[in-house]
């Protein structure tokens, strides 16, 4: 299942609960957010891109994409940071000769920088569901400005 | 965008008539298809269900939405549920069809359908005999009432099996009892149809098309074979016999009735009626030269094969004919009948006569039709058209020229017969390899095919490979109407079967009836089945539906591939949106009952498909290639 | 994986009482793990929640208690310690009477410690007691005790979910409340809509569909605005005001002066979102009303309350689901603090002192002889008496005025007069410097106790781990300090205190210890054992003796000082989403800190780019009142001539003002006159 | 097992600079620096641990050892690096005793900030590794010529400046 | 530029719109094959329901000005073309990375599972009308600049009214 830690920017209020919380469970923050201009406030975190860049300058096979997902085995990395080099988001960090990068807190049921973030604007999901959230956000919007009468109209089509 | 006139039938009548639509402003079925499009995808691919309120459900067949409907229904099961009750659907209106000319003949034993007659004793005495009800000594309308009885218990047999199901070759009924689709009365089977797809019932694709299977068969050897059968004791088995076929038999000085619809026992009626001198004496009155009845679609070939009654056309010239301008009644009974001809005849003076109990339509005078009455209504309804004939603009006028002359009325015997009283002849043809084997291409009319174009071209290229061809319904009038119904069209066959059909007088397109009459088809099958001592899915033999469309068809495709014939259809059933029920039917069905359906709407291709088949089970029996 | 204990509790930092769990290995606690069945936060924490644990194993924790000596803070054990501080207050208490002493509880101390102190307190024949709600919400207290008969939030957190428009004024909840933008943001994808008015552009107003930029101190000026067009357009609640409410046509009156437009000229908010606000609020089904300290620091803090009471009121947007006022509390327990009287002018259950009855009744329980009728000092007065040397005593219970009371350079005067003053807290603190007895104080978890969050949400933390070194619970410190008094006090636990406060304390008559353990979650009133508590409070009538809300009408006052020439810039102070009051748990987070690292000024880019200053400077700030230095942040969050500091390092309430306001005593944090310098 | 003496032989053609090797180093006698714009690996002429993980982990496999009583050494390291290095031969032994060996590389500036973060040579391989990955078109990869930190911001102030648009306040 | 519009009014929620879409970007543009086909054929416009109204809503890319998800494509696959506005997105150079999906305000980015790119309306190049537009049996979904669209939408009110007017005539 490839899915990521998304954020939805309207609801982001730049709290930093999710760093912090990164930082308490994998001890180096794997998410930074910043607060551009004091107001618009961006968390970045790995992309899990599904045709990672990431994987492509790797020489041990440390980082690869696999099952739907990109898998990253500490064993094999040397330590390189290649790979660091390849993302376009900067998203990753070498830290003491291995990859900090999101990777879901595999030991928590969901990634702890999702279950603590006040405003649920992080949330963990396949890439569509973000899509499908904001379409159905919109519909919210769009629906006051639906004439009422197609309400009574399609009451009698129902 | 409007498609032009000249790509919607490849029948120079048709399009002609197409035109004048055209320019009178006139709907037709094609201007209403293209309103139509695109067509519902959901539909299309058979998979929204509206079994129950909960619905309407659809899946999605991207995989991306629903995957399920409420009750948690696949893609499968809807779309194998929606199939069975297309099969219901169809089985349903063959037998009733049935029923009604059975109820007919039992009312004529007891002398309450006064003009009807026993017209084939010998095929009375012939069916008593399979009933064993005895027929020495006694009267016919004796023998006829006691089988009358027998063939109506038929319809509600609760268990065991339908008799005709036993003209079958018996290792094809032994099949049948072991995969347990051996049929038992079809009205049960039909209700059962029902039941099943009802919400919560069956629900497993396999399952459910099993019932599929033996509903069909209940109606092909059940309900079609009896209404053709007791319609040839009532009305005479056909024998061969010259016609004209196509719009152009529509008379410019007489009057013209068109009848319409599926069955015999009206039209019988009418053809009397309209020799009365009475009216013939009205008509002179009312300056017609005459009456010319003519038939379309089944009925049309009812009493085209009967009576060598012309016939104007197919299912889609059934507008055309009105179009003309110059129909003064168009008298339907069931099936097949647009209602959109109520709005139609309005913009003509044409008379649109509803005649069924069953059957009305918007803008129809009523002239509803009993046994007890026949004749008297009859006349009625040919007066109503005679005296509508003063009421014809002959400004608006315009009777193609297109007619073509046919011989038809080769019913089972009569091909028998043709053959000299045995099918030896024919065996030997095709043990020889002058025939390579036999086609039965049958079926509709479809807005989505160009008119005639299915039917005509995938023909010719069977005759062209030596396959005979027999044929019913709308496409023996599509046939017909490209002079393929001519043995000078064994011209246009194969060297082999050419030499066959010279030497025998005969057209390399047989002419076998009205859809209903597929029955004849598979007897004839039986019957070649048996002198090889095979069972029907061994023959060189495959069948084709180009231009298929109705719930009938679904019923006929089905018990054909249930009989063991392998059967192209040129239009996709709504089936492709469940790969289970498709893959079942295109290629599980062979295990089962040892042929399977194909699609393919081109009909050279089709065509091949078939050849391909038929190549394969001669190399099975081992005859040369 | 080695077995690790999961012990539910309850944040210690801001008052919406979020729950999680402790995760404790060997006695230690080894992390935390979110609590997603709570029904505050659903498992969220704020980024302070979220550093919640590194106060429990900080190294600079105060273990044993220190005297101050000459030669430095010297370790002296319990005995020693107790027994100096009774004595010493003792001695004071016969050498000037019992108004010499004084008590400063603690709104983050549970309410069974700050139940024993006020006693304690009052048991000595003193009322100068009272907690820091004084600095945030005590016009809380008197505004809505006015008008409605009940200082407190009326409806809880989640119910905001339920309004189809939510007004937020005066509060920058999403960085002082994360959590509460969680319902907020719910209430939204429900279609609510969400007024915030603030003098800034914070991350609350990001979440609003209308963004009312006032100018500091004219909330009463907007409220009235607002109030003018819902009575002139007929929007009110005619039936609510005749059946729940009284004296509403001298309310009425007074409104007339509040045009849009004059509101307008007054806040600086456009005519036009006035009167959207006044119609989206008034036609709402449900509206609440959400303040916080920019409502509550002005010296008319207490008119503001009212005014949006009076708003609520007149649109009868109280007491029913999704309506109400919400009073977002700062400290964790400031409600219980205030309900068990940590409070100069109220006994236990807000028994007025000085009302006999009240006194009589508390006489009997606590089976004293006499209660001091006359009201106590607050907070700031205690620091006024004490630099007139009125005041001789006083003892903090983990409080740290020289950090968060105004006008800090006085509190460190007033500190320095004492001649006696024990600290109790976890941490050494600024305001301990000047102690002379340090007592090293349990944290949250390290102690058990109930707490009253800002929906009269009453939870019970239970210990989880012991506390290092030698601290000791307050509520062990406080029972032994009593003793050395001699003034009897026997309780085993903090279960029995709950058992006394629940019959002194009539709406917390039902609430006990095992109760609280079963469900952490019993909102008072809850009257007695059974009562399943009251989410929603005045849903049949006010507590006034009548039943009836009052409609007091209040009139704009400019603030106490006002941007003039010699100090052209209005500062107001507030607090940052990482850190909190003063700082002494926050700033013990390395992460906290690491983030936010000190003491910055928000200031507009062009106000900036005419006194050349640029992002990162250092510049100097100075009040009538003194001067303080900070880093320059430059943002559009401020408007033009107005600055922000945070609260949190020591400096900014070197500048803010002490002007009270007239009822509550709460001092006006909020506004100041300041002038700008670079280093 | 004898301890036994092995030079360390890092082939300048091939390292990119990026450092494995001095992470992996147990014993953490590889070193780096960064100065005037360049990185500096210090290889140690010899090394006594019986480990190759530099040259394992190395992704260029530019590091390799040899035993120092291996006959012909000269020619060996001149074989393997076509060059000649500059051994000290002590007088009567046929070995060699190479001097610590510094590979310096030049470092590539933040086009936003201007800090120094990877070498040319790092750039350029992992540019070419993505471009077999993705045909990006020419200039393509503009976050190859940006810090890891920068990318992060300017990601950051993209995402940022779609979200001001739509916000009102 | 001609944009396809929505009259939600309209709308049957039948979804005959989605399905063109897949079928029309499918290998064989034919649907009875592009539902075996792999990868899937995936649809770019979603039909969302409103379920107080008993009505749907359907959406689609709107070929923003500035397009955000263009903005934020770190590998250019989204590309906004200069005179027509048209946002296309080449699946060569997708990485996947859904920051596109992120900031899109209609939320109308899709994924194609098997691929694992993105996918976005096109507006059907080589069709004069977009494949969903041409599906729509009620016309809610219309190809139309947007100025054109308030004029039909006058047209149809003044309609509205005459009849209106008419209706208290007789």
């Amino acid at each position: 299942m490839p899915t990521a830690v998304y954020c939805d920017l309207s609801r982001c209020i730049g709290c930093r609960a999710c760093e912090l919380a990164c930082q308490r469970e994998n001890k180096t923050s794997r998410i930074s957010l910043e607060v551009v201009e004091g107001l618009a406030p961006v968390p970045v975190s790995c992309r899990q891109c599904e045709t990672p860049l990431c994987t492509a300058p790797c020489p041990g096979g440390a980082l690869r994409y696999e099952n739907g997902r990109l898998e990253y085995d500490a064993e094999k990395c040397t330590g390189c940071g290649l790979c660091i080099l390849a993302c376009p988001f900067g998203a990753a960090v070498l830290k003491g000769g291995v990859i900090e990068r999101c990777d879901f807190c595999p030991e928590k049921e969901i990634p702890v920088c999702v279950a603590t973030c006040p405003t649920a604007a992080l949330f963990c999901a396949e890439a569509e569901s973000f899509g499908k959230n904001i379409r159905h956000r919109n519909v919210e919007k769009m629906k006051k400005i639906l004439d009422p009468s197609i309400a009574a109209g399609r009451e009698g089509r129902r | 965008m409007k498609s032009k006139a000249y790509e919607r039938s490849i029948d120079p009548a048709s399009s002609t008539m197409l035109r004048k639509a055209e320019n009178e402003g006139i709907e037709t079925a094609w201007d209403r298809y293209e309103k139509q499009l695109p067509q519902c995808s959901f539909g299309q691919l058979g998979i929204c269900c509206r079994n129950c309120n909960m619905g309407p459900c659809r899946i999605d067949p991207f995989g991306e939405g629903a995957d399920k409907g409420i009750c948690g229904a696949t893609a499968d099961i809807i779309v194998a549920r929606n199939l069975l009750r297309m099969i219901a659907a169809g089985a349903a209106a063959h037998s009733d069809h049935a029923r009604d000319a059975v109820l007919t003949f039992k009312k004529m034993t007891v002398g309450e359908a006064g003009s009807y007659s026993i017209k084939d004793e010998a095929k009375l005495t012939a069916l008593a005999a399979e009933y064993g009800i005895q027929v020495e000594e006694r009267s016919k309308e004796e023998i006829a009432a006691e089988l009358a009885d027998a063939l109506i218990a038929e319809f509600g047999k609760q268990e065991g099996p339908i008799q005709f199901t036993r003209r079958a070759p018996v290792e094809r009924v032994k099949l049948w009892t072991k995969v347990g689709i051996d049929p038992r009365g079809v009205d049960r089977e039909i209700v059962e149809c029902m039941h099943r797809t009802h919400i919560g019932v069956d629900n497993d694709p396999t399952h459910i098309l099993l019932h599929g299977l033996r509903t069909s068969l209940s109606d092909g050897w059940g309900g079609s074979m009896i209404a053709t059968d007791v319609q040839d004791v009532l009305f005479g088995t056909p024998t061969p016999i010259k016609s004209t076929v196509n719009l152009g038999v529509l008379a410019e000085d007489k009057v013209n009735l068109v009848m319409h619809g599926h069955e015999s026992i009206l039209s019988e009626m009418i053809l009397e009626a309209s020799d009365d001198p009475e009216i013939l004496k009205l008509a002179k009155e009312k300056g017609a030269k005459g009456i010319n009845i003519v038939g379309m679609c089944c009925t049309g070939n009812e009493t085209l094969m009967r009576h060598g009654i012309p016939t104007a056309g197919n299912f889609l010239q059934q507008e055309l004919a009105v179009i003309t301008g110059a129909v003064e009644a168009m008298v339907v009974d069931v099936q097949c009948i647009m209602p959109a001809l109520g709005t139609l005849t309005s913009c003509y003076h044409t008379k649109f006569i509803s005649t069924s109990p069953k059957a009305d339509f918007p803008g129809t005078v009523r002239m509803e039709f009993h046994e007890e009455t026949a004749y008297e209504i009859a006349k009625e309804i040919v007066r109503t058209a005679v005296e509508n004939y003063p009421n014809r603009n002959p400004a608006r006028v315009n009777i193609p020229d297109e007619k073509q002359e046919c011989m038809v009325g080769f019913s089972a015997e009569a091909i028998l017969a043709a053959l000299g009283g045995t099918p030896a002849p024919l065996i030997n043809a095709i043990t020889g390899g002058a025939v390579k084997g036999i086609g039965a291409v049958v079926g509709c009319n479809n807005v989505k095919v160009k008119h005639n174009y299915g039917h005509v071209n995938l023909v010719k290229e069977l005759i062209k490979n030596n396959v005979l061809v027999v044929t019913t319904g709308c496409n023996a009038i599509a046939c017909a109407e490209a002079g393929l119904l001519m043995p000078e069209a064994a011209a246009m066959a194969g060297d082999g079967l050419k030499g066959v059909c010279e030497a025998l007088g005969i057209p390399p397109v047989l002419h076998m009836g009205s859809c209903v009459d597929i029955s004849r088809i598979l007897l004839l099958a039986s019957a070649v089945a048996k002198a090889l001592g095979v069972d029907i899915s061994d023959l060189p033999a495959a069948g084709a539906a180009p231009e298929w469309m109705s719930e009938k068809a679904v019923s006929i495709g089905v018990y054909v591939v249930a009989s063991g014939v392998y059967t192209v259809l040129g239009t996709v059933p709504p089936v492709l949106g469940s790969s289970e029920v498709t893959k079942l039917l295109t290629e599980g069905l062979d295990k089962v009952v040892g042929a399977t359906f194909a699609v393919e709407p081109d009909p050279f291709k089709a065509a091949n498909l078939m050849l391909k088949h038929i190549e394969g089970k001669r190399r099975d029996l081992g005859l040369k290639p | 994986m080695e077995e690790k204990n999961l012990y539910p509790t309850i944040c210690p930092y801001c008052s919406l009482g979020c729950g999680f769990f402790l995760e404790v290995k060997e006695g230690k606690v080894a992390g935390l793990s979110y609590m997603p069945g709570h029904p505050v936060n659903e498992g969220s924490l704020c980024p302070k929640g979220n550093a919640s644990t590194e106060v429990l194993t900080h190294p600079d924790r105060l273990l044993h208690p220190l005297l101050k000596t000459e030669n430095g803070w010297k370790e002296i054990s319990w005995e020693e310690a107790l027994s100096l501080a009774a004595a010493k207050m003792g001695s004071v208490l016969q050498e000037y009477g019992p108004d010499a002493l004084a008590f400063l509880g603690s709104a983050k101390c549970s309410n069974e410690e700050n139940y024993l102190f006020q006693k304690i307190a009052r048991l000595l024949g003193t009322n100068n007691v009272d907690n820091c709600a004084r600095l945030c919400h005590a016009s809380t207290l008197t505004g809505l005790g006015k008008s409605l008969g009940a200082g407190a939030m009326t409806n809880p957190l989640s119910d905001l979910e339920n309004s189809d428009c939510i007004f937020v004024v005066g509060s920058n909840f999403a960085e002082n409340h994360p959590v509460i933008s969680r319902w907020i943001l719910r209430a939204k994808e429900r279609g609510a809509f969400v007024i915030v008015a603030d003098p800034r552009r914070t991350p609350s107003t990001w979440l609003s569909d209308l963004f009312l930029r006032l100018k500091p101190g004219t909330d009463i000026a907007l409220l009235n605005g607002m109030m003018h067009v819902i009575v002139s357009e007929g929007l009110l609640d005619r039936e609510f005001i005749r059946k729940r409410t009284r004296d509403f046509e001298g309310f009425e009156r007074i409104l007339s002066e509040y045009s849009p437009e004059a509101a307008s000229a007054i806040t600086g908010v456009p005519a036009g979102d006035i009167i959207k606000a006044a119609r989206e609020y008034a036609k709402a089904d449900a509206a609440a009303i959400l303040y916080s300290m920019g409502i509550t620091q002005h010296i008319s803090g207490t008119d503001n309350v009212i005014a949006c009471s009076d708003l609520a009121l007149i649109c009868g947007q109280v007491g029913k689901k999704g309506a109400g006022i919400f009073p977002l509390r700062g400290q964790n327990n400031v409600q219980g603090a205030c309900d068990m009287g940590s409070l100069a002018e109220y006994f236990p259950g807000y028994g007025k002192v000085g009302d006999k009855e009240a006194a009589a009744r508390l006489k009997k329980i606590w089976a004293a002889e006499k209660l001091s009728e006359k009201p106590g000092l607050t907070t700031a007065k205690m620091s006024e008496a004490a630099r007139a040397g009125k005041l001789k005593a006083l003892y903090l219970l983990g409080e740290d005025p020289v950090n968060s009371h105004p006008d800090s350079l006085n509190v460190r005067k007033a500190l320095e007069k004492l001649d006696f003053l024990v600290v109790q807290d976890i941490f050494m603190t600024d305001t301990a410097e000047y102690a002379d007895l340090i007592l090293p104080a349990a944290a949250w978890a390290e102690k058990e106790g109930s707490f009253t969050s800002t929906e009269r949400r009453v939870q019970w933390i239970s210990r989880a781990i012991a506390p290092p070194g030698e601290a000791k619970a307050d509520l062990d410190i406080l029972l032994g300090f009593a003793e050395k008094l001699g003034l009897g006090l026997e309780y085993r636990d903090a279960g029995e205190v709950l058992a006394e406060i629940s019959r002194v304390v009539p709406m917390y008559g039902g609430i006990t210890k095992e109760r609280l353990l079963q469900a952490y979650r019993v909102s008072w009133p809850c009257p007695e054992t059974g009562h399943p508590g009251t989410p929603i409070l005045h849903t049949e009538r006010f507590n006034t003796p009548d039943g009836l809300a009052r409609l007091i009408p209040v009139e704009y006052r400019s603030p106490a000082e006002s941007p003039d020439p010699a100090y052209p810039f209005l500062l107001t102070t507030g607090r940052t989403g990482l850190h909190y009051n003063g700082g002494s748990m926050s700033k013990r987070s390395s992460f906290l800190l690491e983030k936010e690292p000190e003491l910055f000024v928000e200031i507009n880019p062009s106000d900036a780019q005419t006194m050349e200053i640029e992002e990162g400077n250092n510049i100097i700030l100075e009040t009538r009142r003194g001067s303080t230095q900070a880093k320059a942040r430059l943002t559009e969050r401020v408007s033009r001539g107005v600055l922000f500091m945070p609260f949190h390092f020591s400096g900014t309430n070197m500048l803010t003002g002490d002007a009270l306001d007239r009822e509550a005593g709460i001092p006006e944090f909020k506004v100041s006159a300041c002038r700008v310098r670079r280093v | 097992m004898n301890e036994r003496i092995r030079l360390i032989i890092a082939d300048e053609k091939k390292c990119i600079g990026c450092r494995a090797c001095t992470s992996v180093c147990p014993e953490g006698i590889i070193h780096f620096s960064e100065e005037g714009g360049m990185r500096n690996i210090q290889f140690p002429g010899s090394c006594t641990l019986n480990c190759e993980l530099c040259a394992l982990n190395c992704p260029e496999n530019a590091i390799m050892f040899l035993l120092r009583e291996e006959s012909n050494i000269e020619e060996n390291i001149e074989g393997k690096l076509g060059g000649k290095l500059e051994g000290e031969k002590k007088a009567g032994e046929n070995r060699v005793l190479l001097p610590d060996r510094i590979i310096s590389l030049k470092l590539m500036p933040c086009r936003k900030c201007g800090a120094t973060f990877a070498t040319l040579k790092e750039i350029e391989k992992v540019r070419k590794a993505i471009s077999e990955k993705v045909p990006l078109p020419s200039g393509g990869d503009f976050w190859m010529e940006l810090c890891p930190g920068c990318r992060r911001g300017t990601f950051r102030e993209k995402e940022a400046k779609t979200l001001l648009m739509t916000r009102k306040f | 530029m001609k944009e396809v519009l929505i009259r939600p009014e309209l709308c049957m929620g039948c979804r005959s719109c989605e399905i063109a879409c897949a079928v029309e970007h499918s290998e064989s543009k034919n649907l009875f094959a592009a539902i075996m086909e792999k990868p899937t054929p995936q649809k770019r416009i979603y039909v969302e329901y409103v379920p107080e109204y008993n009505a749907a809503i359907p959406m689609t890319c709107r070929h923003c000005e500035d397009a955000p998800c263009t903005t934020v494509c770190p590998t250019k696959a989204l590309k906004q073309d200069e005179i027509t506005r048209v946002v296309t997105h080449s699946t060569d150079l997708c990485i996947g990375c859904w920051a596109c999906s992120m900031v899109c305000n209609y939320g109308v980015i899709g994924r194609q599972k098997e691929a694992r790119v993105a996918v976005k309306c096109n507006l059907c190049p080589g069709r004069e009308i977009p494949a969903c537009v041409e599906a729509c049996p009620t016309n809610a979904l219309v190809f139309l600049e947007v100025k054109k669209l308030s004029g039909v939408k006058r047209t149809e009110a003044a309609l509205k009214l005459a009849r209106g007017m008419q209706g208290k005539a007789l």
